[in-house]
């Protein structure tokens, strides 16, 4: 058993960091929503999905006009960004801001009015895509470019291209995110409205454009997301986004949420945790417990580090104040 | 304003005699709507209502249009919601709509009842809902979980699904349903209390997302058990689930003129059983708002350190809430599994998850 | 005025109603939208042909035909509320239907209640036969002999003996998948893994345990929709050992989600053969091309015969009913009378509803990107298994 | 007789000692006002007693028993009242709630007789009413009842908030800067509120305080914090002229010397 | 004309009705108070000025332009600059962001500089705290640090909410210095404060508010001798 497990360990971390990146990113959109309005954007989830569409029709589409396989990615990637991120923009304008305009301090409120919001953009999706392609699912479409493969260790990993490009794109968007928040004004604006929104105000910050550009860089990480996930694993449909999106928040609480290095954590965490339970749950009981159970190990986990690290990984305790 | 409200429920009214169609429902719902919304006297506005009533009871009984039920529900929440309506008007005719103009319905087109027994158990959990979320302010996002583990506590034992993994004698005979309704408060207070011991501890977001998780736990365990043992059936569900012997309520609704048939009796017994158990709930709600329990919870929600300060323990309280809902949530899941015959678990881990989305 | 418009129009409803009496009504129900609806338009349409086809004949007899198509959603919840309103319907005295095993066998329980006949195209789970309702008929064979005559190809003819099984934590992959699985270790061959999974994207973690085993084939008790991209990540990550499915691989969706490269080769069994399996089946689906621009598929075929197994009943049951409409309970008794000879094959119920002789089709996807170019490799006829 | 004794109590959050050996003793029936610069570590104090906090050393008794590292809800139980330095009552609930919600130890009705709401329910919950409303009339709210906690003016709050500690019968009463945002006309008032309910509900009480002449009007004796340590303790005229309460607490006069 | 005016201003928190008519004028290079028991609506009416609360009735005009329209941060940009009651100290910026944010609207990096500078100079202790997350600070330096933040905007005019709120007498005496410097070097400031004999020391003119109302104005000297104010809010001694 010992042995089963060992040969294959190289490969099962591999794969994990790759799904652990994409939750990371996807993390963020929640955890950067959160930090600054203190609302879980169930809709986000379908930002992620919106992206991912985005990079699909890029390809079917743009496949023949551009040849380069790393060029049309790159064109996905940003379509992707773009898209999801006017939608999420879209979806604070129109759904989020109304509310907030109201004051209203019932915290249920927007949640209740995500879930709504989730909703609608499942079957919007579902639909354009039923009346334009006839489509349930959209498979990725196959560009030779991309397709290569090798082995490293005398085939201990086998990694392919695109896995590489995962990582490659992730760690860079995750790197400028940093970057972004934490060496630019917008950033430091960013944080500020996160901290104290009216006060922020009084700094001569635009509490709207804030919450607006925090939501465009929270959907466009997502849309990029989108665009990795179609890409690695070929078929998306109206739905996907759903589990990937609680997931990923729970990547960004076992993170500690509204803290950006513990979302990228958290993912990570999650990615392997979920990657390694379901490769090896089977083999170490017997079969009893299989791949299903994967998710369920996953959430198990989170209870238990949340009991004894309620803050979360990397979160800061936030005391109230008595 | 008024006249023009009241000719058109009377409109309605001639229409639900000459040509019940959708056409026309919607114009009943534009009825409701200048009755509800209208600048209208508060008599004129009793009056329209009462009449509107009458006019989609008709409707229903000549059409067996499910539009017609939505007017009813309407004129439900509009008497519960407007202002200045005698209090005897709204409990004659919430109770006539209830109980006479549904079944008149349903006995029209028993889809009706089919609907009315969902909106009952889903008006039944919202409100044990109430408890944990509107008094205790704990953002519960696994509350269908307790209503699955309610629903199959029933069915495993009320169906041969029981004698795979116990010896014994099943399945048992459909009267114990109503015992299992008290054994299914146990069996979902237990996991409440379970899953609420480590969640509980958590800050409101964080339970939000625990409790959703848990909630596809319960979900998933209900697809996988069974194997090594198997429990729940797996993903095949469990079919067909005991209902109890109903001869005397065939005999009652026979003396008092009703008669029905094999598409309406349980039908009909399971519609005003599930109004009993809303009136149950409403009771409970009523009672715990009223206790210290139910201020408690208040408070709570609005401040868990001043709270604390005044002897209230966190933990047990929030539990006793929690253990609430999720028994509220459980009874109704032994009805559904009795009513549909039929439990399984969602066939596709999709949005939302099944058997019920809490909203 | 506008009163009047109103007036007038409700009479003329009203009036319809009343001329409308005579009508009868055939249902069908299958997944219309979601994952599943490219096999379930295949059995609205297939059955909506043959109602078409029937119309003038039942216009002699003094009764007008129609096709009240209902959307599952391949959910069982869904399945039940229909079959609810269905009964509700007096005028309904038959469904073609379901596609799912798992919505069939809820949804019959209803149907039972007021003794209104289904007829599956498609429904292959076991139980939903074995529980011997009166109304419940399906016109193809069942999984307890596709498994085994699948795991009985493997060993005999492909001679493999070690085998990776997954399924999709459905009725009706796990059945099929432990059916499979029985016969194929009686046989003296290995299932070296079974395992489930809900999963629809990240197949990654089976893929290693795959990696681990290095099986000589891999079974998937599942759907298209799952076992497309699974197969297009299998072969992404260099695995090529062959695959073979059930009938629910059964549709060119499968092909355009794994990729023509990647599907080539698989094997399936299907209950529900194509066009190429049946001689007369080509005039079939060239009316079914004309009238709806696409391809018959096998599922379409068989919804085809399972409308015209409940028209002949309907036919006979008028007859011995002087001319009336019958009961609902009349129109099932008379299905399970019904000798008829469909497009594929002849059709006759045993008395659990089960077709005497059922044909199962061993199949081979081609890859070309035309599903009709798949190899009929083999057909088994076996009757159901009496227990 | 003591009601509270406090022996060298420390407490650090991370690096800081934000309680540092504090000990103290308070009899039956004192005043006793905790006074010290903004960040001295009062609160702080206020929390390790109520058991919001956990003291890294020492031990805390009350009423003879060990109440060391305990729960806010339990030392509430054992009576231990306090208010809050930033108002902290239920908002939305009305001012009558609000006191129910302070009697909620004294009602005892279990679970399931209120689920059913039995004549045990029925009678216990008519008692803790009428308590309540004598309460108010008592703390003169009696007119604002049914208003929400949070519609009422400031001056309000604050005494229904002591009024909400009240109602827990408490032992001892922890006031933290009950004057703070009060004109000297609604402190004097306050004063004589203190005054009156120490007098005529038996109670002890432990003050913060900002207000000088408040603390040195009716305080029996004063402890004096600064950064975490007791400086001082003594009667106010002893405490008023002690130097080193003067060098940090009042200042040597001057600005310019910073913090 | 006034640098700020307030004419007949009523504004309404929920139903609860704030302030009642609110008439003033702060004229250029004044310190003028508003004093007043707590609740009066001291804060309220810095908070209307500001744009963080709308009145529902009558106006604001800042150098004779109507302002109570505009949001928060489009007055702060007209050179309203506002420090908060209870400080408002971004807790997890350091000190230096902090005041970086407070100059959010300039975008000249060498003007950014030269006030931080100019801060820095007036509170040495900023200075030594700059790479320090602003929630770490003690009360009496989050107050500076408030102070150094609103002065980055370079505001025409000042509004200060209870400078001394919560700080040791020793703390308030060098706030209060700071204030009359600021003052002196030609700032416009506005001062709410529950101190009301150490804010009439410092201050020109002096309005004294009650449930929302004005009941008394003048210059600070007249106010501090007149009886009724002693005696309702000087205390008798």
């Amino acid at each position: 058993m010992l042995e089963q497990i060992l040969v294959l360990l190289p490969q099962v971390l591999f794969d994990g960091f790759i799904l652990g990146f994409i939750y990371a990113m996807i993390a963020l959109g929640y955890t950067m929503v959160y930090g600054v309005l203190e609302l879980i954007n169930f809709a986000h989830s379908e930002i992620f999905m919106i992206g991912a569409v985005a990079g699909v029709e890029v390809f079917r589409y743009l496949a023949p006009l551009i040849p380069n396989g790393y060029l049309l990615l790159a064109v996905a990637v940003v379509v992707g960004a773009a898209v999801a991120g006017l939608t999420a923009i879209l979806v604070e304008r129109m759904a989020y801001r109304p509310l907030r305009r109201r004051g209203t301090t019932n915290r249920l409120v927007p949640l209740v009015t995500a879930i709504g919001v989730s909703f609608f953009l499942q079957d919007l999706v579902r639909l354009i895509e039923g009346l334009w392609h006839n489509e349930f699912f959209l498979r990725m479409r196959t560009i030779e470019d991309l397709e290569g493969a090798f082995t490293l260790f005398g085939g201990a990993i086998f990694i392919q291209t695109k896995s590489v490009i995962v990582i490659v794109v992730s760690v860079l968007m995750l790197w400028g995110l940093t970057y972004l928040v934490n060496r630019t004004k917008l950033g430091m604006a960013i944080r500020a409205v996160a901290q104290d929104l009216s006060t922020a105000s009084l700094m001569g910050i635009n509490p709207d454009q804030i919450i607006s550009r925090t939501f465009l860089i929270g959907g466009a990480l997502g849309g990029v997301a989108g665009v990795l996930f179609a890409l690695i694993y070929t078929t998306i449909n109206p739905y996907v986004g759903f589990l990937p999106g609680i997931k990923a928040f729970t990547a960004a609480v076992l993170g500690g949420i509204g803290n950006i290095p513990g979302a990228m954590l958290g993912g990570l965490v999650l990615g392997q945790l979920e990657n390694f339970f379901g490769t090896y749950l089977p083999i170490l009981t017997a079969g009893n417990f299989g791949t299903e159970y994967k998710d369920v190990v996953a959430f198990l986990i989170l209870i238990f580090i949340l009991l004894f690290r309620p803050q979360g990984l990397l979160g800061q305790m936030v005391k109230e104040k008595v | 304003m008024s006249l023009l409200s009241l000719a058109l429920s009377l409109v309605f009214l001639v229409l639900s005699f000459l040509a019940p169609n959708t056409l026309a429902a919607f114009l009943g719902l534009g009825a409701l709507g200048a009755a509800a919304f209208a600048r209208l006297e508060p008599r004129v506005r009793t009056l329209n209502l009462t009449l509107l009533t009458l006019a989609f009871t008709l409707f229903l009984r000549n059409s067996g249009n499910t539009l017609g039920l939505i007017g009813l529900v309407g004129i439900l929440v509009a008497l519960t919601t407007l202002p200045r309506i005698p209090r005897w008007i709204r409990v004659v005719l919430g109770l006539a709509i209830l109980l006479l103009s549904v079944p008149i319905a349903g006995f029209a087109n028993t889809f009706i009842f089919e609907l009315g027994i969902q909106i009952g158990i889903y008006a039944a959990m919202a409100l044990g809902l109430n408890v944990v979320v509107g008094m205790a302010g704990l953002l519960d996002l696994g509350y269908a979980a307790f209503f699955a583990v309610g629903a199959y506590t029933w069915a495993i034992f009320g169906s041969p699904q029981a004698g795979k993994f116990l010896q014994g004698n099943f399945p048992l005979p459909g009267e114990y349903m109503y015992l299992f309704m008290f054994i299914a408060v146990v069996t979902t207070a237990i996991t409440g209390l379970l899953i609420g011991l480590p969640a509980l501890r958590l800050r409101g977001d964080y339970l939000a997302i625990v409790t959703l998780g848990l909630g596809e736990v319960v979900r998933i365990l209900a697809n996988n058990l069974d194997h090594p043992i198997n429990i729940t059936n797996g993903p095949q569900g469990i079919t067909p689930v005991g209902r109890p012997p109903i001869d005397w309520f065939r005999s009652l609704m026979g003396t008092l003129g009703v008669r029905l048939d094999e598409t309406t009796d349980y039908q009909l017994f399971f519609y005003l059983l599930v109004l009993v158990m809303i009136g149950l709930v409403v009771l409970a709600n009523v009672n715990l708002a009223n206790s210290r329990f139910g201020r408690a919870w208040v408070a709570i929600r609005e401040d868990e350190i001043a709270a604390q300060a005044m002897g209230i323990p966190l933990l047990p309280t929030k539990l006793i809430a929690f253990m609430t809902g999720a028994a509220f949530s459980g009874v109704m899941g032994v009805i559904y599994a009795a009513q549909r015959t039929f439990v399984s678990p969602s066939p596709s881990p999709s949005w939302p998850p099944s058997p019920s989305w809490p909203w | 005025m506008r009163k009047i418009g109103f007036l007038v129009a409700g009479v003329a409803a009203l009036g319809l109603a009343l001329a409308q009496s005579n009508v009868i009504k055939i249902a069908t129900m299958s997944p219309l939208s979601g994952p599943q609806a490219a096999l379930g338009e295949q059995i609205k349409l297939g059955a909506e042909l043959a109602i078409e086809e029937a119309k003038p004949r039942f216009r002699q007899l003094g009764f007008e035909l129609q096709l009240v198509p209902y959307d599952d959603q391949a959910n069982p919840d869904v399945g039940v509320a229909n079959a609810n309103r269905m009964i509700n319907d007096p005028d309904i005295l038959g469904l073609v239907g379901t596609l799912n095993s798992g919505v069939a066998i809820p949804a019959s329980e209803v149907l039972a209640r007021v003794n209104l006949v289904m007829v599956s195209p498609a429904n292959t789970n076991p139980v939903v036969t074995d529980r011997k309702l009166p109304n419940v008929n399906r016109i193809v064979g069942r999984d307890d002999v596709q498994g085994p005559a699948a795991a009985e190809f493997v060993y005999n003819d492909l001679k493999l003996r070690r085998v990776f099984v997954i399924h999709d934590k459905t009725a009706y992959g796990q059945g099929l998948a432990e059916e499979f699985r029985k016969r194929f270790e009686a046989l003296g061959g290995r299932a070296v893994a079974f395992i489930g999974t809900e999963e629809q994207s990240n197949f990654v973690p089976i893929i290693n345990q795959i990696r681990a085993q290095n099986p000589q084939l891999i079974y998937f008790g599942g759907i298209y929709s799952q076992i497309g991209p699974f197969t297009k990540q299998l072969r992404e990550r260099g695995l090529r050992m062959p695959l073979m499915s059930g009938d629910g691989l059964d549709s060119s969706e499968f092909e355009r989600l794994a990729g023509s490269q990647n599907a080539k080769g698989a094997y399936y069994t299907t209950v529900a053969g194509p066009v190429s399996a049946f001689p007369q089946a080509k005039a079939l689906a060239e009316r079914f091309k004309a009238k709806y621009g696409k391809d018959i598929e096998g599922f379409g075929i068989y919804a085809y015969d399972a409308a015209r197994v409940i028209l002949a009943a309907l036919e006979n049951a008028i007859k011995a009913n002087g001319g009336k409409k019958p009961t609902r309970a009349q129109v099932a008794q008379e299905v399970r009378k019904v000798k008829l000879k469909g497009i594929t094959g002849t059709i006759e119920f045993d008395d659990k509803g089960d077709i005497k002789k059922a044909k199962y089709f061993v199949m081979q996807v081609a890859g070309t990107g035309n599903w009709a170019d798949n190899k009929l490799i083999k057909v088994i006829e076996v009757a159901a298994p009496q227990k | 007789m003591r009601v509270l004794e406090v022996q060298s109590v420390t407490k650090r959050f991370g690096g800081l000692v934000a309680v540092n050996q504090v000990s103290l003793e308070v009899n039956e029936g004192e005043i006793f006002s905790v006074i010290g610069p903004n960040g001295a570590g009062k609160t702080t104090f206020f929390n390790l007693l109520t058991g919001i906090y956990t003291p890294d050393e020492g031990r805390i008794l009350f009423l003879g028993r060990d109440i060391t590292g305990t729960t806010p809800d339990k030392a509430a139980k054992l009576g231990i009242g306090r208010t809050f330095q930033n108002i902290r009552l239920f908002g939305a609930m009305t001012v009558l709630e609000n006191i129910l919600v302070g009697r909620h130890i004294h009602t005892r009705v279990p679970y399931l007789h209120a689920l059913l709401r039995t004549p045990l329910a029925r009678k216990e919950e008519k008692k803790a009413l009428e308590e309540a409303l004598s309460l108010l009339e008592y703390v003169g709210l009696l007119h604002r009842k049914d208003e929400l906690a949070r519609n009422l003016p400031y001056g309000e709050q604050r005494k229904l908030e002591i009024a909400r500690a009240l109602a827990l019968k408490p032992k001892l009463l922890l006031l933290d800067e009950p004057a703070a945002g009060m004109n000297p006309k609604e402190t004097e008032a306050l004063q004589e509120f203190i005054l009156k309910i120490r007098s005529e509900m038996g109670l002890t009480i432990l003050l913060i305080e900002h207000d000088m002449r408040l603390v040195m009007r009716i305080s029996d004796r004063i402890a004096v914090l600064d950064y975490g340590s007791k400086i001082a303790e003594g009667k106010p005229e002893e405490v008023r002229k002690n130097p080193r309460v003067i060098e940090a607490y009042l200042g040597r006069g001057a600005a310019g010397g910073a913090a | 004309m006034s640098l700020l005016e307030l004419r007949n201003v009523h504004t309404y928190y929920g139903h609860i009705h704030a302030l009642k008519g609110i008439s003033l004028t702060v004229e250029e290079g004044e310190i003028v108070t508003l004093i007043g028991s707590n609740g009066a609506g001291k804060t309220t009416t810095l908070r209307t000025i500001s744009g963080l609360v709308k009145p529902r009735q009558g106006e604001v005009l800042f150098q004779g332009r109507p302002i109570h329209r505009l949001p928060a941060h489009e007055i702060v940009a007209l050179g309203v600059g506002h420090v908060p009651e209870g400080r408002r100290i971004f807790p997890r910026l350091t000190v230096e962001e902090n005041l970086e944010i407070g100059a959010y609207l300039e975008n000249d990096r060498k003007v950014i500089q030269e006030r931080k500078e100019q801060v820095y100079q007036l509170f040495p202790r900023l200075y030594e705290r700059r790479q320090q997350k602003g929630g770490t600070l003690s009360g009496g330096e989050q107050q500076m640090l408030a102070i150094g933040r609103a002065l980055m905007q370079n505001p025409r005019i000042l509004l200060m909410d209870e400078p001394s709120m919560g700080l040791a007498p020793v703390l308030v005496d060098f706030i209060f210095e700071i204030i009359q410097k600021l003052n002196r070097e030609g700032r416009t400031i506005l001062l709410v404060e529950q101190n009301a004999r150490l804010a009439l020391q410092i201050a020109h003119r002096g309005y004294v508010l009650a449930t929302g109302e004005i009941i008394l104005f003048g210059p600070a000297k007249e106010l501090a001798e007149n009886p009724e104010v002693q005696k309702a809010y000087l205390g008798e001694g």
